[in-house]
């Protein structure tokens, strides 16, 4: 009983911590956005005010029982990968649920909430949403590639599938695998571009094309709980390419700081960048990427 | 007498009353039907132990027939589904014609499956399996449309597997002086190198043939999808899966005892992979439900294939565990469709619409088993899955890891497509009138569904007796260091514990699925799917707004290179050259007695040329 | 070949063909024909398969109430030879019906249902399955110049009062300046 | 203590405060108005300081900008995302179209006062208004929303009727759903 209480009470306490820093870095790459384009831009709490008001929305519509269960599918993903992927090293409060998953169980469970997303956009109706549906599962289809054989490079390398064990390696040696594996992180890196959505590889929502895609049926509360999971989500995914790749963290400021310049991969990348189409985005993934994670494969099973 | 003869014997006889019966009224044929297939599982499970074996001798030959851990294990799957499959079938074929004929060829198969399990012998295996192949094939042209072209595919290509086992069997039997299966097994290490490689390629062409292996498979979308859907779902679901047993037993028995066989399994597990990312591929571009379900069988099927040929025990395991698995969700999905094929007329995607608040139940055992299949987490699907993964990369597998991993992963967008046809996007007009199918139709399909909720959970179920079929196979136990009842481990030591986890997502999807409806219950309000943002207008009631055709018409165009030819363009191609030969060899014959005198002239005129060289 | 010999050929064959055709010339790549409406199609019909006039560029209406009709003009242009052709022709306004031509170039249609609703022209057989420019609209086609459009907007929408100081700009530019209006501007005084 | 008229108002002040902040805007961009946002959102003016940014669809909006003449064709779709927006909901007419029909004042199929048919909370004049007015027409709408009174959509559900009945009289054929918040 004691366990499950102390189980219950990491987890709020870790989605409390991934949902603040993950709205917070929203509102930063707003920022970064607004001054590469020669802006001023909001300020970095904006979001939270966004985030505040959707939630206070005095109305909601929604399309039948899986539309009002979409979100709620997002958000098991977001609080699940936050779950299993270790926030810092070594440590017995932000344990939660580390020993009971491993990598295999992690890259399907991420995919598990946007499949329910796209279940609920495939229930408003609006050709919209199924547009973007079909365009993000192909991405999907695309990135999953080089991220997948970035981890098998990993896996075979190191001779375990759990995360844990390669903090762990990294805490032993005191080398990061960013260093030791560079085409692996170098495939992962890549694949995290399309993970991110930002452009080129935000085929998905798309505004200007298909008026937010999956999203265009949602407000009020759901748009909320989908920011929500969303923030959570990329604080989840950034501390796993700092869990595996840069050497985990030993306290917050560390974290905070590995992760953010993480997360300015994608957004630089993406201030700069105009829109890729859908089979350009999945061809560039099968492209490069792929090759850069064969290279990983090769270097972990022959050096 | 013995139990053996009995069951069979009840099998036969049921069959041949249900047919007779037909004559006499359709409610006395379900009665007989149904019973009989009751009479057969029931039977089987109390009175047939495993390890119970009957030798007699028929027109001079020994035959053997018995049970053992492994047949046992299959014919779960044969009986589990085949009994659901008669429930369904019921409801499904009312109102149809030849009945009698679709009952009596429906048990055949049933019984022939069942003989296969059971046959200790090489004559009465092959029997059995032509029996099975021509059950299924008079239920693939009940239809009577297409006959032609659909049921003609499959005879052929099952003719062609059958031509090779009896080669072999023939091979064997010259070599061995004996028809028992174990006498070949025991004797399989002293056959002639030729030999020892020749007998299992034609015994597992028989076999790819019946699972559907990457260059046999042409027959089977064209094959699944014809029969009548009742049928279907043991035809993909239990039938192909006698293949898969074959080939366990092959390459169990035979394979591994080749001096060098890592070759051999290397092209049979990339011949699977390769069939599962080819019948992934084709599966996410087909617009008819049956053919999507179709091509999707032969991608599992080739997943199942992958693990046989790796051949550890962790992949072993996984493939015993998703040869059931698939036969549940598998069979759960055609069900669907013939649900949705009876209650709207049409199984296009392009054509039906909205149906998830017309069919609710139907709808949630399809979700079941799509999100089975597709291996999300909380369902029995990534068990197999982490299991086939697990098995790949501890043996080093490297890249055929990523392309299972490929297809999938790909599979999520024909899971995608099928839901979102069939039953979101926008409730229409023409669809208002229709009803859920009757509880004969659903239950059945509900169960399946189920069934891999449990097993997502607590796959020692049937793990367990998959580790008693493997270890009458001659693998060491694996309880306790691969899986116990909701733990999974792999080779290296690494753990999943599924329980916590799974408790973990339901707990976490009630908890925001409450959190969402409690807190906004007074703001929420439900809106038809007419009543969308789409600039501002308002479609009409007739006007259909859902995306349908060309769905993954960009993801298509990205992986197109791989998909310009069909593989039944090359068997085509392949015919006419036949053809050309054949044509040739008519120029030779032909048939005027003139030409034939001068063929002997000619022979006569060498003959007398050589003759200091051959005689001389 | 020069833009006059070409001009020259187009008009003798045109009135070899069509004898009721009447030709002015414009401009220096611009032919001007006025027909008959009956004739319409026939003449486009063979501008274009026969003289390489493939572009429709556009179809125009002019009111001349004064004279009880409607002129039509076909724009028509000839990539190979760089000219333009314009086939006018006059349709009673009291029974405005036109030959439809949408057969011959499909893009007609859009001009047709143009002038169907703007001039109230009806084309023979011509597909328009709903309202094109206009949605529910129940008043006179609102390009003839019959039809007064200030009474319209008056009678139909609500005008928020404290416009009525708003003057004619043409009255009181004259009133301030002394400056004396043209005879054409005030023809167009509000 | 929740229904507590006090904490409801302490609730409401909090609300509004991030309301404020955050005005996802639906720009309906008729006539010339739409060429003034883009200024009004990039570089030199930058209305995203204010929380001001644009939304995909009406359902995840906030505000409403008219930016011209509406012609009863347009109207009709006007309305309709306007009551595809959800709660609460703000309308800014843009220039002199908005107001008194500005230049089309005579003309045949363009409405002359939109308050006539959607709520208006704020106008902004002008034909058209420079970038500087519409900011202040943002910061008004602010003041607005803070002081809560900006309650279009409230007004809007009460004279319900009297919208209808103004509506009805130019769009002759009305094939809506109803609105039933």
């Amino acid at each position: 009983m004691g366990e499950i209480l102390q189980y219950t009470w990491g987890a709020i306490v870790s989605f409390v911590l991934a949902f603040f820093v993950g709205i917070t870095y929203m509102g930063l790459s707003r920022i970064v956005t607004a001054r590469v384009q020669n802006r001023i831009g909001p300020p970095w709490y904006q979001n939270f005010f966004d985030v505040f008001k959707l939630f206070s929305k005095d109305t909601s519509i929604h399309h039948g029982i899986m539309h009002h269960m979409g979100p709620a599918f997002m958000m098991v993903t977001a609080v699940m990968s936050l779950l299993i992927i270790p926030i810092f090293n070594g440590g017995s409060f932000f344990t939660n649920l580390n020993f009971h998953g491993d990598l295999i169980f992690l890259i399907y469970i991420m995919v598990f909430g946007p499949l329910g997303m796209a279940l609920g956009a495939g229930q408003t109706g609006n050709p919209n949403s199924a547009i973007g549906v079909t365009r993000g599962l192909s991405q999907i289809v695309g990135f999953e590639i080089p991220w997948v054989m970035a981890l098998v490079a990993l896996m075979i390398q190191y001779k375990t599938t759990s995360i844990v064990d390669l903090m762990n390696i990294q805490a032993e040696t005191g080398k990061w695998l960013m260093f030791t594996s560079p085409f692996a992180f170098i495939a992962a890196v890549l694949a995290m571009l399309g993970m991110f959505r930002y452009a080129p590889f935000d085929i998905v929502g798309a505004p200007q094309e298909l008026a937010s895609g999956p999203m265009s049926e949602n407000g009020g509360k759901y748009l909320f709980v989908m920011m929500s999971s969303g923030a959570v989500f990329a604080f989840a995914k950034l501390t796993l390419y700092v869990d595996i790749f840069m050497g985990g963290a030993n306290n917050l400021i560390i974290l905070v700081v590995k992760t953010f310049i993480l997360y300015m991969i994608p957004v630089l990348y993406g201030i700069v960048s105009p829109r890729y189409r859908t089979e350009q985005s999945v061809r560039f993934f099968w492209g490069w990427p792929t090759l850069f994670g064969l290279l990983a494969i090769l270097q972990a099973a022959f050096l | 007498m013995n139990m053996i003869f009995i069951l069979f014997a009840v099998l036969l006889g049921g069959a041949l009353l249900t047919f007779f019966s037909n004559k006499v009224s359709g409610l006395l044929r379900d009665i007989f039907f149904l019973l009989t297939v009751l009479a057969a599982g029931v039977f089987f499970y109390l009175f047939i132990k495993k390890g119970d074996t009957v030798s007699f001798s028929l027109a001079g030959l020994n035959l053997q027939w018995g049970l053992n851990a492994f047949g046992w294990y299959f014919s779960l799957i044969v009986l589990g589904l085949s009994t659901l499959a008669a429930f369904y079938a019921l409801a499904y074929m009312r109102g149809k014609e030849r009945l009698g004929y679709f009952y009596f060829n429906f048990l055949v198969s049933i019984l022939s499956m069942l003989g296969i399990l059971m046959s200790r012998d090489l004559v009465s295996f092959f029997v059995f399996w032509e029996i099975m192949t021509w059950s299924s094939y008079f239920i693939v042209i009940y239809n009577g449309k297409n006959v032609q072209r659909n049921g003609i595919n499959y005879i052929i290509f099952s003719t062609i597997g059958a031509y090779a086992m009896l080669t072999a069997i023939v091979l064997v039997y010259t070599n061995t002086d004996s028809l028992i299966i174990s006498d070949m097994i025991t004797s399989y290490p002293q056959f002639t190198p030729v030999l020892q490689i020749f007998v299992p390629i034609l015994f597992l062409m028989a076999f790819s043939v019946k699972a559907a292996m990457m260059p046999l498979h042409v027959w089977a979308p064209d094959a699944y999808s014809n029969s009548p859907m009742a049928y279907s779902s043991v035809f993909s679901g239990a039938l192909s899966k006698m293949g898969i047993y074959g080939m366990i037993i092959v390459f169990v028995t035979m394979i591994s005892y080749l001096p060098d066989s890592t070759w051999f399994k290397e092209i049979f597990a990339w011949l699977g992979a390769i069939t599962a990312i080819m019948g992934t591929l084709w599966a996410v571009s087909q617009d008819d439900a049956r053919k999507l379900l179709a091509y999707s069988s032969i991608a599992q099927l080739g997943y199942i294939i992958t693990g046989v040929a790796i051949g550890t025990e962790l992949a072993m395991l996984s493939a015993l565990f998703l040869a059931v698995l698939h036969g549940l969700f598998k069979g759960a999905l055609f069900m669907a469709v013939g649900a949705i094929e009876r209650q709207t007329g049409t199984v296009n995607f392009t054509e039906v619409t909205g149906l998830i608040r017309k069919m609710p139940w139907t709808f949630i055992a399809s979700l079941l088993a799509i999100i089975a299949l597709a291996g999300i987490p909380p369902l029995g699907g990534f068990v197999g899955k982490w299991m086939l993964y697990e098995s790949l990369i501890n043996s080093n597998h490297y890249i055929l890891v990523i392309a299972i991993f490929f297809a999938s992963t790909a599979a999520f967008l024909y899971c995608y497509k099928f839901l979102f046809g069939f039953f979101l996007g926008q409730e229409e007009k023409e669809w208002e009138h229709v009803k859920e199918a009757p509880a004969l139709m659903v239950v059945p399909m509900m169960i399946l569904a189920i069934g891999t909720v449990v097993l997502g959970t607590f796959p020692g179920i049937i793990l367990k007796p998959a580790d008693i079929a493997m270890q009458s196979l001659g693998y060491a136990p694996t309880e306790g260091h691969l899986w116990s009842m909701s733990v999974l481990f792999n080779e290296w030591g690494d753990q999943v514990l599924l329980k916590p986890l799974v408790y973990a997502i339901a707990g976490i999807f009630l908890f925001f699925l409450i959190l969402l409806t409690v807190k906004g219950w007074k703001t929420m309000r439900y809106v038809t799917t007419k009543d969308i943002s789409s600039s501002g207008e308002v479609p009409l009631e007739d006007e259909n707004l859902t995306f349908s055709i060309n769905f993954f018409q960009p993801f298509m165009r990205a992986a197109g290179p791989v998909m310009k030819k069909r593989m039944i363009t090359y068997y085509r191609e392949f015919g006419k050259a036949i053809d050309i030969l054949f044509d040739f060899t008519r120029r030779i014959y032909n048939g005027n007695g003139q030409t034939y005198a001068i063929y002997v002239m000619i022979f006569l005129v060498i003959l007398l040329l050589l003759k200091n060289n051959l005689f001389g | 070949m020069m833009m006059e010999e070409i001009k020259t050929t187009i008009i003798d064959r045109i009135k070899l063909h069509f004898s009721d055709a009447v030709e002015k010339e414009f401009s220096y790549n611009r032919l001007d024909f006025s027909v008959k409406k009956e004739t319409v199609p026939s003449i486009l019909f063979y501008l274009k398969e026969e003289m390489g006039f493939k572009h429709l560029s556009h179809i125009s209406c002019v009111d001349w109430l004064e004279e009880g009709e409607f002129e039509m003009i076909f724009i028509l242009w000839s990539p190979e030879e760089k000219i333009k052709v314009f086939i006018h022709t006059r349709v009673d306004r009291s029974n405005p019906v036109m030959d439809n031509i949408d057969m011959i170039w499909r893009q007609a249609n859009t001009y047709e249902r143009e002038m169907k609703e703007m001039y109230g022209i009806q084309f023979t057989g011509l597909e328009a399955p709903e309202e094109f420019l206009l949605e529910d609209w129940n008043g006179p086609p609102p390009m003839r110049r019959d039809f007064d459009t200030e009474a319209y907007a008056a009678k139909t929408y609500w005008e928020r009062p404290g416009r009525e100081d708003a003057l004619d700009v043409r009255e009181t530019v004259e009133k301030r300046t002394g400056e004396v209006l043209p005879e054409f501007a005030k023809k167009y005084k509000r | 203590m929740i229904n507590d008229k006090n904490s409801q108002k302490i609730v409401d002040i909090i609300r509004n405060y991030a309301r404020k902040h955050s005005l996802w805007i639906l720009a309906y961009g008729t006539g010339c108005g739409a060429i003034e946002l883009p200024p009004t959102m990039t570089s030199r003016y930058d209305a995203e300081r204010l929380g001001v940014r644009g939304a995909a669809t009406p359902r995840q909006a906030d505000l409403l900008l008219i930016t011209g003449y509406l012609t009863t064709k347009s109207l009709k779709r006007v309305i309709r995302v306007y009551e595809q927006m959800q709660d609460p909901k703000y309308v800014i007419g843009f220039g002199s179209c908005t107001i008194n029909g500005g230049m089309y004042w005579d003309s045949y199929n363009t409405i002359k006062a939109l308050d006539r048919y959607l709520p208006v909370d704020v106008y902004i004049n002008g034909c058209m208004p420079r970038p500087e007015a519409v900011l202040s027409g943002f910061a008004k709408l602010q003041e607005l929303i803070q002081d809560g009174k900006a309650n279009g959509a409230k007004e809007y559900k009460e004279n319900l009727k009297w919208y209808r009945d103004n509506q009805k009289k130019v769009i002759t054929n009305w094939k809506m759903p109803e609105y039933n918040w």
